[in-house]
């Protein structure tokens, strides 16, 4: 590449944040784990917390995540990362906990926890990667898969009947006076990458300022197991989650809105 | 007398399905076999391989160190598992794909151009049959004719239609490496 | 329109295709006939009229952060999309 | 019916329904995920039960409500998740009630990875949670002893009224051998007289593992126990493969039991007087076999994928006769025959000289 | 007593209800959990569903709240009354499945259960019997206790900051579409008794119709626990709970209504 | 210092706050509750971290978060909330971190009831849930012992990072006797090396439980072999009385081995030979004593409050040199030191005769 | 005003006052020199001048069980609390 | 020696605190002692019971089947315990409550009528150190000036104030039992 020639009247406009170790990922190609991941890093990165933060992996495709962050980092056990992250915060109050989750960790199998958490106003930020389904143990039902959507174990689609409806986990959460800052933004373009990343430093200068809980829920794709390509995965998300899980801002507390 | 193949390469080359089929048409021919998938940390991409044992007694191990025969589809299964082999056995190498060249002496090689092969074809998901009609010319474990067998059996309904692609693939397959034995 | 440019990082492209479906100067494409170490086809830079304005819509949308965009004569208000150096 | 060449975790998945199983529940975790996939559509198109619960927790809860309510119900799991059914199954277990558990193990401790394990033995085959209780434990080696065992794990869970876990791993649930599926048990049959199924003219029915008193709790306690005296006399199960002048005894269950038969097969043909154990029931151990045989042989050679746990029950049965070695893998590697051979020809060559 | 002599002329009004055994319960004098069993059984009397219904005992307080009931019933882990009843009613779908809960064993350990419960729509009646207190095992904090209630794992008075506020669970689990009918009342008085007996009478129905997941929270009171008197106890749900766990109708779904 | 009349689960969590407790996360369950509600109070007044969490599952991890940041920490509960302890207790242990998780055991299975019992036994020394690993196993019998032990505890736990499980019952909670409590410990200790604090000038630290490979994992757990044995070679620990010339040796630990301490006094003074080992240890277990002491003594008479589950390491640790007897209460029984003494007198009067 | 009258398990009841509390007539007390079996003093029905209506707003909020009612000359709007015989 | 005292009565008579002075004056007193309180069911009222012993040598068992003294407090306590005295061993019964008269011909039986004495002196709370006074005046396990001197040192901080009145009641049950035992 003649880059080193051009260098010197260039200015880099964009390049790998700090936070983000540099090593390659093992998502699948176009899987926006990997935006959510680039995300949080620029945060952490503009609101200069890299060293300060302590990163709470899920179970989940974003388990290795602590591989991925160039932070002090822990792995907690399936659904049980806010529980985890309130030890680690509650014990360290000066640090900035993070936790990460999916859809099937945070709602399914770690209801509890999370609402706890947020119920408790725990002072910590949890990015929350809903791609309606179970990825890493291959792409089984999850609870905020849309109705009618085929998973591997709803090989018919998802019949509400016996299931139920999706669960909006933003709008539950919003209901408990301990979360300060709970938005659902979306990964699937240009624009909504931009919205999302506003959200994500606000929730930690939530976190920051000791607020409560603060809680950036991503529509995330997962091409791999909803089988189409990635492009396509991005439209699902526009067209079919988006309805389902309507963008916005389901608690802003004053105390936040004044920041 | 055990007999063990190793089928390696990436995913969708059809590595698992080569595997499979195999097995089932050894079955038919009223053997004992084995059939096991790599099955390995839940990350995507990399490769894939698998392991099939056919014996004529019961198997103890799915697996093992040492196979006979190793069905190599590209160049990083080829790097991985061509030292695997045992002694005197069989490496049958993509050669459309893979590059390079094996160092060992104590091995019999087959070079079959099995992607170019299988896009003459018309499909490129032909590849796995090419191999294996090739591998049993090569190490004849059982008759060529079982896979046929085989194939009309158990070829998944969704791609019946390709019935007689597979047939002329696992024919040419065995076709090139009879050529390449006897010239051999 | 201020001229800019990207390099990619093809190693480590999974060939998602996406920077090419957001490029607005339609300068990305895949690399069809190159595959990578871990069998991708990669996104490449083919820029001969020099028509990368440094947007950096491709490095937002990128999943695996093998972009890195460059731009010409800064403007004093463009924002910088990391926080790296402050 | 002929042989199929049939995926272990699709095989135990199908043998469960044509066992009679009205209801599953369970929570997705690899490597035992297949078996929940493919009940997610074969109970549906059987009118019968089939429910991904929230958790492991939920899973079991399930399993014990419809156990309380007389249907022939199971879950499956693998090892973190077989840790949080504890509570719930040893609930199960002091309500008296037939249900089956499958733990498809896999490396740990912790989370560990989703390769081939047996590192949970003692958790398997000691208790089942809290308290006095140990499970009837089936410890297929292939695909149709999986089969069989999943019919048997019904009869004897039915028959006791007592917990049965089935411990495998995740090579037994990837692997496809040919095996037999018997035909479709037929489904109907008598309620229990001591489900739960409204108290329409009759007495009501409790179902309860609380025992407020020491007394009670303790006379509850002491029929468990005698429960388990019987299965113990009656439930021992093992195969024995060249046994009969054997020297070495080998010993080993499951996966690990498998490949061992590799090993004393070479070791046979290598002219060396070796013999196979495989525990079929962890629990009741073999333990009369055991002790028989610790009369013939002169060592044994216990062969696990874990550090060395089954071992003690080898020592315990064997009564201090023999010397007990012990050769194993860990944290989700498979031993290879031959390295199993060698532990074989090593301790083959320091047999104590035979009295 | 001369009731024999007077009997021909008169016709009982109120009696013991036969879906409720006739023993005397462990339950402390003036506690209301006494009250919340005797209206389920009188709506079960009502509706004819004695010999149809199980019920599902959770661990606290009603813990033994099998033996009071002249009903089959099974005694689930602390927390996983909702699971369990979903195996029962799953495997028994034309049986009334009853579960009775406190607020420790619903919103704290078995938040998770509950609220996947609600959002399956499982057909399943809760009767959650909310006393802002860990009742059986000796007045701890519960997520429902009031901010500054005194509890004996809040010797100073539920300390907000550092646990948050109390959980409302109805408002949350109204949320979800699962939930067919959510409401909350309480005993304090007969007024509210009275309303209390008439939404439990609602909540059998719809299940009876199949329409989804239906509770009835309960205020009830603890004297021993608040180291009040009983009628003390009924003034405190009325002057400090109801203020904070608003009495209302949180999810009527409109097919409810049409009942 | 002086001895004052304490409570045993007051004197446990007072015991904590001066061994330099950090955080004390938590869910009541009877009968440990006490403990928790004495550290609702203490540990605010002295700026330390107290929380009641959500559930046991809730506490245990965020002992495991707190643990991870390099703080001193615990838990506690009693058997169906350990039960749900165990997937979390499994991670901490795969990450190598010091904690301290004390099961205050109950009658079970299943709800059971709140009464001393000891029917925990396996579960707590054979595993902390799934996976190859053996927490250290503390068995207090005294209030005095269940302050000092819990100074060993977290020495002990952070020595060789390894979980320490301290395993009592109601009895020992509930009980007051004299007992000192040693003086408050500076708890101005470094940050360990590997805690998580912000990688601040420094390379980011990791914690976790996963080994993807099983290459990685097997080394990992050889590793935590290794350190098992060291800690087996080192931490054995027995409370002895009256062994030099015992005929019949009574085995108990924590209550019921107190009790058999009377029984065995009542022996003495009844002119018989014997002996008591109480197991301070459960893991490591004393197995150098007591296969020392089976060359002196002609039997082995075990006591428990389940029903024999100890026994098993009795009769591996004395090699089927004597016999080994039983004499068990359960369900929340507590046995009365004349049943013991008759177990004792019966098992004395059938002694073998020596050689 | 219709005429009631109330039965007391007395053996049953755990002093609680609730019932004292409601009763509109004013015909329910504790009975402070009884102590029964379980060491409570029971409430007691006095009602010398027949003032019950048996409204039976004592059995309401009674949480023991402990009080059953009678009315005479049933109403035939009278709403039954419970539907035993139904 | 050992001596086991049994302390039994409704919740709310004090026998645990009965018990817990009894075992603080014996601590103080140099010897060994446990309190062990009932510790049942989690069932609300009934009868509660404690077990103190003393000894001057440790302490194996804090509970025994026949203690020495058993101090019952009301009509249910002295039909559930009475019968576990240990022969020769010594019974207080509170006759203010207690109806029922003992059978047994192997004990000693001192009937202190507590509840009234405590009435007489103005708190009904007092019952139990009336209790505690008589049963060292029959069974001198330690002076009951160690008792006051315990009530002296361990009487909670709110309830202080009423040292004096806890000072007589424990004089007016040793006082009481003097005369009793004198009579006898
Ligand atoms: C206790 C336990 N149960 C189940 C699993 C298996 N498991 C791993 S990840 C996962 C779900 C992942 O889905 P999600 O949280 O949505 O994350 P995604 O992979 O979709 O990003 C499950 C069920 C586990 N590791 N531990
Ligand atoms: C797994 C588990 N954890 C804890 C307990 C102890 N426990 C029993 S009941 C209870 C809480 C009861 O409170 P609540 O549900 O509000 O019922 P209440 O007694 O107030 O009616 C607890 C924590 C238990 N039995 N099991
Ligand atoms: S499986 Fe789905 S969520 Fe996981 S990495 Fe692949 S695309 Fe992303
Ligand atoms: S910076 Fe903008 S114009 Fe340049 S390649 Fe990227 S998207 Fe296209
Ligand atoms: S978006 Fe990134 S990974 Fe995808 S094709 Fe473009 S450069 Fe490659
Ligand atoms: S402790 Fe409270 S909730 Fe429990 S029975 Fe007593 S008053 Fe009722
Ligand atoms: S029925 Fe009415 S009037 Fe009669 S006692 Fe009861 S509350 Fe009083
Ligand atoms: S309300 Fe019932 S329990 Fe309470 S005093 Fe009246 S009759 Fe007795
Ligand atoms: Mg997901
Ligand atoms: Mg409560």
């Amino acid at each position: 590449m003649e880059m080193v020639m051009t260098e010197p009247q260039l200015q880099t406009v964009y390049e790998h944040p700090q936070s983000l170790a540099d090593v390659p990922t093992h998502y699948c190609p176009g899987c926006t784990h990997g935006i959510a991941h680039r995300l949080l890093a620029e945060a952490i990165d503009e609101l200069g917390l890299r060293e300060q933060t302590i990163l709470v992996s899920p179970v989940g495709c974003a388990v290795f995540i602590y591989e991925y962050f160039n932070l002090d980092a822990c792995e907690a056990p399936h659904g049980r990362a806010p529980a985890m992250a309130t030890g680690v915060k509650r014990t360290r109050p000066d640090n900035i906990v993070v936790t990460y989750q999916g859809d099937g960790d945070l709602v399914s199998i770690g209801a509890a926890e999370i609402l706890h958490a947020a119920a408790r106003g725990e002072k910590i930020t949890t990015i929350f990667v809903n791609n309606a389904i179970y990825g890493m143990t291959g792409g089984q039902m999850a609870p905020t898969s849309l109705p009618g959507q085929k998973t591997s174990s709803s090989p018919l689609g998802r019949d509400t009947d016996s299931t139920g409806n999706p669960i909006r986990m933003s709008e539950v959460l919003a209901q408990l006076d301990g979360s300060a800052y709970i938005v659902r933004r979306s990964l699937h373009d240009v624009a909504n990458i931009r919205k999302a990343k506003k959200a994500i430093v606000t929730a930690l200068k939530v976190q920051m300022a000791g607020l409560g809980f603060s809680m950036v829920e991503l529509l995330s794709s997962c091409p791999t197991n909803w089988g189409i390509q990635p492009t396509d995965a991005l439209k699902w998300i526009e067209t079919e989650m988006v309805p389902y899980f309507p963008l916005g801002d389901y608690k802003v507390r004053d105390d936040v809105k004044a920041l | 007398m055990q007999q063990e193949f190793l089928f390696a390469g990436f995913g969708g080359q059809g590595v698992m399905f080569a595997g499979q089929i195999l097995a089932h048409a050894a079955m038919d021919e009223g053997l004992e076999v084995t059939w096991i998938p790599s099955y390995g940390p839940e990350m995507r991409g990399g490769t894939a391989h698998c392991f099939v044992v056919i014996s004529d007694k019961p198997i103890g191990s799915p697996v093992t160190r040492h196979p006979a025969v190793g069905i190599v589809f590209n160049n990083p299964s080829f790097t991985k598992y061509e030292a695997e082999i045992a002694t005197g056995g069989l490496l049958v190498a993509n050669s459309s794909l893979i590059t390079v060249k094996s160092q060992r002496t104590d091995l019999r090689v087959l070079e079959i151009p099995a992607t170019q092969t299988a896009d003459d074809l018309g499909d490129l998901r032909l590849t796995n049959i090419v191999m294996v009609g090739a591998t049993l010319i090569a190490y004849p474990a059982i008759p060529v004719a079982a896979v046929e067998r085989a194939l009309e059996k158990y070829l998944p309904a969704h791609r019946r239609n390709l019935l007689p692609l597979n047939r002329q693939a696992l024919a040419k397959g065995a076709e090139l490496a009879t050529n390449m034995v006897q010239s051999a | 329109m201020t001229s800019g440019k990207v390099v990619i990082n093809q190693e480590r492209c999974k060939g998602c295709t996406l920077c090419t479906t957001v490029c607005p100067q339609d300068v990305l494409f895949m690399a069809e006939e190159h595959l990578n170490a871990k069998g991708y086809h990669p996104a490449a830079y083919i820029d001969p009229e020099e028509n990368c304005t440094g947007c950096a819509i491709c490095a937002v949308i990128c999943p695996d952060v093998c972009i890195t965009v460059y731009r010409e004569a800064p403007t004093p208000h463009h924002q910088r999309l990391t926080g790296v150096n402050r | 019916m002929t042989r199929e060449l049939l995926k272990g975790n699709v095989a135990i998945a199908e043998a469960a329904v044509r066992a009679g199983l009205d209801a599953y529940f369970g929570y997705p975790i690899t490597p035992q995920t297949e078996l929940l996939e493919y009940l997610s559509q074969r109970m549906p198109e059987l009118g019968r039960v089939f429910l991904q619960a929230e958790s492991e927790i939920g899973a079991i809860n399930m399993v014990y409500g419809a156990a309380s309510a007389g249907a022939r119900v199971m879950t499956s799991s693998s090892s973190p998740g077989f840790s949080l059914m504890q509570e719930g199954m040893s609930y199960i277990a002091a309500s008296e009630l037939p249900c089956v558990v499958m733990n498809i193990m896999r490396g740990g401790p912790g989370l560990g990875n989703i390769l081939p394990s047996q590192g949970d033995y003692f958790q398997v085959t000691r208790s089942a949670g809290h308290g006095d209780f140990r499970p009837i434990v089936l410890a297929p080696a292939s695909v149709q002893e999986a089969i069989d065992f999943m019919f048997l794990a019904f009869d004897l869970t039915e028959k006791y009224r007592h917990m049965v876990t089935i411990a495998a791993d995740g090579q037994l649930g990837q692997m496809m051998e040919p095996a037999e599926l018997p035909p479709m048990r037929d489904t109907k049959r008598p309620t229990p007289e001591w489900a739960l199924t409204g108290a329409a003219g009759r007495e009501r029915r409790i179902i309860t593992s609380a025992y407020l008193q020491g007394n009670a709790e303790e006379i509850f306690n002491l029929k468990i126990q005698a429960r388990m005296k019987d299965i113990k006399a009656n439930e021992q199960r093992a195969f024995e493969y060249a046994t009969d002048d054997a020297e070495l005894l080998v010993i080993g269950y499951g996966t690990a039991g498998r490949i061992a038969y590799s090993a004393v097969e070479a070791a046979r043909e290598k002219g060396l007087k070796v013999g196979l154990l495989r525990p079929q029931t962890l629990w009741p151990f073999p333990e009369e076999r055991l002790s028989a045989l610790a009369d013939t042989v002169s060592s044994c050679l216990v062969v696990e994928m874990n550090a060395g746990q089954m071992i003690e029950d080898v020592r315990l049965a064997t009564g201090c006769q023999v010397p007990v070695e012990f050769y194993g893998r860990m944290g989700g590697v498979v031993p290879m025959p031959d390295e199993i051979l060698n532990a074989i020809e090593e301790n083959y060559s320091r047999l104590p000289v035979k009295v």
